[in-house]
């Protein structure tokens, strides 16, 4: 039994949080909120130089060809620093391009990507209620029409890969955003630190990237990841609170020894460990191809949805009134919650994904 | 059983309706564009005519200038004031908390100086009380007021000062003397806000707006005569001024989004299979909504009820806070959710609702917190209500300056 | 505003609780688990002669002609006594039939049950998970054929009443428990105070009371008197619990003074009084005629189930391993709990009709 | 990553299934009917054959009469016993808990005369800690040991003893110096079952059953040579076996309905507008519980790894019992509700699936408090993982006879 990264992987680890630990600070999020650029420009050309872009591109196409264990632990220490930076982004749409992009489209972004002169971004959400399994935006021929949003990184990046209304059905689409038809502008939304866009796209060029079923492989996939992403950034809220809760004094005690707030970060805990083996169990099954890669995948979407807004709401209440101010630090991961939500819909319909996956199961093996 | 006034009731209420809306005028609405200067000036305005026409202090006694009336006076002229957007707040912790604290435990000089110029709405009250290190454990007040012939001298910090800015006066509570133990080192004194030496900065918010100041005190002179009840009883006094914060603190914010929001979004969104009204959880969600808003409001019915009869409102009105604040924060989550992508969007052209619903959720983080988080609430229901035996307080008399 | 029961039911409810405590207690309760009889037939005498099966009996039948008010402060005070007597059974049945029983079926019936001769019962419930919207019981004429289980006390019972599938819908039938045709057997159920039976009917005879649309005024009804039972019992489960906190130690301390017996404790009682509010709505709406009467109703059952089951549930875990013990008292609230879900069906269907209920509101508003 | 053996344990595995295989034979499954006797016997057979194998103590030193193997080797060997229904039970506490306490504090003698018989199945072990005052406070003992000569005369009772009533031992913690604070004054003993002077007492359980029993002794007369420990070390010395415990009490008891149950249910029961499964609050309900049991299956997959390796496991099994207990309480709760009428009425002819869902009902309400408490196991995470300050315990210090 060896339910567990490959030392590889952990070593990657110490050193991906060495460097964010000391780059990336929160005081990093905070200048970004007020920053023009898109994006921090100088934290993102370190993160190239020490080759996470390259990661998971295939050593053909200029990158360094490692495997699902590598970027799981990559997207949870970007989610942990809180890093703003595009790499959650260019990730999931690297996944997309290594699962089924055709030759071309492979050689035409992920040398790029890995080299870190071309930015990559995902996006599913119309504003509107959809769901990842439904889109308003159509493709005619090789032309698309709709509207995206919010789309995270778009202001930074050359390519977005969005779903769409296909012939087969919904499935993603390659948009080079340098086409005509293409017009993106910045969206606000509640996370203040990750910037996000608004896509729309009239009679745009596009081309398939996969099939319908290649669109829900990529869904697994892009869930396990934005997992490790949310169970960084709730280690990160945990982390804080028990640090207020073992410096805070009232009523003569540390805040800490009261149960009230103990067994709240215990809660935290238990939700994360939780969030973390259905994590693992989709990283396993992204590695092996396994056939439980979609129970896996929204398991961990919804475990790490449940631990993240639990961890992000009781951090701020734990630190009373102080954390409620524009300077605490409780507001990255209050709102960064809701941007983990966006980025790949809700926990109802991740349940809803997890239940037909075990019913399939179970009919399989009646 | 019924929801009506008593003839009494009904009477007065006759009488205010009248008189508000003969006088209502200008203050019918709220104008689209005011500025700090307007506001105060239109909440004096209006504050003055029902100081004229003798609606103010409708429960104090006469001789503090007040009507000498019953709680449901008071209740029923609020309820007829509300069907109009009158600008009523900036007087509410004044006349709400301070005046009452002043003329409860304050020198006849003093309630002869300030009672009527507040009631008039001439002058403007703040409470000086949360300090950085003194939130939930309020008696951990550091702010200190040493002797000084025969004046006070002030400093140190408050936080979480409604309209600090624009108030002419407050009530603080300062550590007088650090060797006594935490509750019996304190006084409260009136403090002039144009004094040299306060400086009240705007407090910003996670939600983003700057509803509070923090207020600097460094070397403020206040008269011994404008002490507030003996010197070291500061906590005693602060505690008749904190009851009546715990009665003002409660429903639910006006305008807050409630089951009703949530039952109209159900109708417009669609799930991929059909309308989310149809679902079983949105249903549970709409339902558990109602439940705790509406429960809430027919707890204060109670209240009223036992009011109107002349009786004490029972404890039931203490879980107010607690259900509301985090029904709110949980609702606005589901309902975000609900809305998939379309519920993290914000700016102009974000459904109305939608937006309602994110300025609840970041509301709702404070409101768990302001005027008691719902760990101090449980425990003031635990103990005070169920009788259960208070938390181990290792400080509680130690020497203030002994203590960690 | 008078939202509060009279003086007349308030001093009731004094003279029953100070009955009940006395003549009632838990070890009472614990006799009858191991009884024959199907009650306590010497507190059943009491309980007659204190005249609260005569309360909502019209004065014409030989009743007090008493309004909800004293019905539902007497429905608190047995729920919270566990008085094993079949009084809820019957004023549930005396509840039908004034709102809509013939004048036939009231002289047959309401005498008796107001001077003690004669015991109601009502049952709903079909054992494989009908809601009280359905009914597999058939009526054809005059007659009816299904089974009815479990119905609580009809062993005791001397008439039924039961929801059945007629030509206008389902609604409420009156059986004869002396009829032929009808069997009844005792049922065992998870409550080992309260005694349930199934009943049989295969062609029994039976008569209409009321109609469809009067089936659903009743439920209404039933549900504003048992969510009154419902309170009385979480009250004195959290009233158990309470005690216990307050005299047990651990580690040198009251475990009252712990958050987490505190927290719950505090919980218990938020989720009572929240419950008591929409109970008392319903009392208004049911004595009123109110059109918030459906509303109201279903509020009250849905809270008052919250608050019991949570109630029971954690005045065990206050308890400890002792209130795992069989001589524990715990036990009582713990099965309690689900003997009023059964008594009129689970939170969830409850909440659907609430749900209803604010549509149709709306719907008439707008 | 994987889910495989090392090749190792394989190679174990391969030995283990193939002596199984060749000797379950009667043990293959539970006979129709069984008295206690023959449930003691059949229980020792099985132990004797496995002692004699070389099975039993598979991770304790040789010296002890132990394999001095891995943990992976004791888990590979439970893997494959669990294949079949062998009688285990009874050994459980005396060689997971009792006899490893004895050789890691007991003299020599003592290790001689107890080890080997409670390997070979020969004698039958219990533990004696819990009182009917010292729960979650275990160290609240008050079980009295009094030296007599060069005997101890214990006089007290225990309570939510397992096996009790078929041991031939046990060990016991008692006080013997009520004037040290309270967890100083413990000192732990073998004590004979047989002895004069015990009597052990089934004790009913809310759910029906009696798995525990109480234990009474007066004037028992044990041998100071039977200590186990220092006089004084009693506490020292019962954490090395309630180390042992926490790793024991963990994951969903066998057999224990899960989220599979709960999906055929809901396949079958048909609401007022569909298939319960078709009903999105059904829908979030399995998942939720698939999410906890095995996100706890997948936990201790973790803590098998880091065994597989050589390495302690992480911190995160600690969250299995309180997860698992809480889960199964809400899952049938939810469960009985939606089998509306028909998840209340017991006996034979009750679905089957909703039999299983009635006594997980009543039987977690115990689980939550086994080996534990839902706040105690908190508090523990809190406190030794999370590294939070302790709650204030004020009577630590204070001569056990001099506190509240």
């Amino acid at each position: 039994m060896n339910f567990d990264f490959s030392d590889d992987a952990k070593a990657l680890r110490e050193q991906a949080r060495r460097f964010l630990d000391e780059r990336a600070t929160t005081k990093v999020a905070r200048t970004q909120m007020a920053a023009d650029s898109p994006y921090d420009t100088m934290l993102w050309t370190q993160v190239v130089e020490l080759g996470w872009t390259a990661a998971r591109v295939p050593e053909a196409m200029g990158g360094l060809g490692l495997g699902g264990d590598e970027a799981c632990v990559l997207a949870e220490e970007i989610g942990r620093s809180l890093a703003p930076v595009p790499f959650m982004s260019t990730l999931l749409a690297t996944e997309a391009l290594v699962l089924v992009g055709t030759e071309e489209q492979q050689t035409r972004w992920l040398g790029g990507f890995a080299e870190g002169a071309l930015i990559g971004c995902v996006g599913w959400g119309e504003g509107d209620a959809a769901s990842p399994a439904r889109a308003g935006a159509k493709v005619t021929g090789d032309r698309i029409t709709g509207i995206k949003v919010p789309v995270p990184d778009l202001m930074a990046a050359d390519v977005a890969l969005v779903s769409a209304q296909g012939p087969d059905g919904v499935q993603l689409y390659v948009i080079d955003l340098s086409d005509p038809g293409v017009t993106r502008e910045a969206a606000d939304t509640i996370d203040l630190v990750r910037r996000h866009g608004r896509l729309t796209l009239t009679n745009a060029p596009c081309a398939p990237l996969g099939t319908p079923d290649t669109y829900h492989e990529w869904l697994d996939r892009a869930a396990i990841l934005t997992s490790f992403e949310a169970l960084g950034t709730a280690s990160a809220a945990m982390a804080m609170a028990i640090g207020y809760a073992k410096e805070r004094t009232a009523f003569g005690q540390k805040i800490g020894r009261y149960q009230g707030v103990k067994h709240k970060c215990a809660d935290m805990y238990i939700k994360l460990e939780l969030a973390r083996a259905h994590a693992l169990h989709g990283a396993w099954a992204m590695q092996d191809g396994a056939a439980e890669l979609r129970q896996a995948a929204a398991a961990a979407r919804v475990a790490s949805l449940d631990a993240l807004a639990y961890c992000a709401e009781e951090n701020l209440q734990i630190h009373g009134g102080t954390g409620f101010t524009w300077d605490s630090d409780c507001q990255f991961y209050y709102r960064r919650n809701r941007a983990i939500v966006a980025a790949l819909g809700s926990k109802t319909w991740w349940s809803d994904r997890l239940v037909r996956a075990l019913e399939r199961r179970n009919a399989l093996a009646a | 059983m019924d929801f009506n006034d008593t003839p009494q009731e009904a009477e007065y209420r006759t009488k205010v309706r009248a008189w508000i809306d003969a006088n209502i005028g200008e203050f019918r609405d709220v104008p689209d564009t005011m500025d700090r200067a307007d506001f105060v000036a239109r909440s004096k305005r209006w504050q003055t005519k029902k100081y004229e026409a003798g609606f103010t202090g409708i429960t104090w006694p006469k001789a503090f200038g007040g009507q000498g009336l019953g709680p449901m006076n008071q209740i029923v002229f609020n309820q007829e004031e509300s069907r109009f957007h009158a600008p009523t707040e900036l007087f509410s912790i004044g006349l709400g908390m301070c005046i009452p604290t002043v003329f409860s435990h304050g020198s006849q000089a003093l309630i002869d100086r300030y009672v009527a110029k507040a009631l008039s709405g001439e002058e403007v009250w703040c409470q000086l009380f949360s300090e950085p290190v003194a939130g939930s454990d309020l008696a951990g007040i550091r702010t200190k007021a040493v002797k000084d012939g025969d004046d006070w001298v002030i400093d140190g910090q408050k936080v979480w000062t409604t309209n600090a800015h624009l108030s002419d006066f407050g009530i603080i509570v300062c550590r007088t003397d650090p060797s006594k133990p935490k509750h019996k080192g304190l006084t409260m004194f009136i403090v002039d806000m144009h004094a040299p030496g306060v400086e009240a900065r705007p407090l910003k918010q996670m939600s983003g707006g700057s509803d509070f100041n923090e207020v600097f005190f460094t070397g403020v002179r206040v008269a011994d005569s404008h002490r507030v009840g003996a010197e070291g009883d500061g906590w005693k006094v602060a505690l008749t001024t904190l009851m009546n914060e715990r009665l003002a603190v409660g429903g639910k914010p006006r305008h807050a989004p409630g089951y009703a929001t949530l039952l109209d979004m159900a109708k417009r969104v669609q799930r991929d299979d059909g309308a989310a009204i149809e679902a079983a959880d949105v249903r549970q969600r709409i339902a558990a909504t109602y439940i705790a808003d509406e429960g809430i409001k027919l707890t204060q019915m109670r209240a009223l009820s036992a009011l109107s009869k002349g009786e004490m409102p029972g404890p039931e009105s203490s879980i107010a806070k607690v259900v509301v604040a985090k029904t709110m924060q949980d609702m606005a989550a589901f309902a975000l959710d609900l809305s998939e992508s379309g519920g993290f969007v914000t700016g102009a052209e974000t459904d109305p609702d939608v937006a309602r619903l994110q300025g609840s959720y970041l509301w709702s983080a404070g409101l768990r917190i302001a005027g008691g988080t719902d760990e101090i609430l449980r425990n003031i229901i635990a103990e005070r209500v169920l009788g259960l035996p208070g938390d181990l307080r290792p400080d509680k008399d130690l020497p203030f300056n002994a203590a960690a």
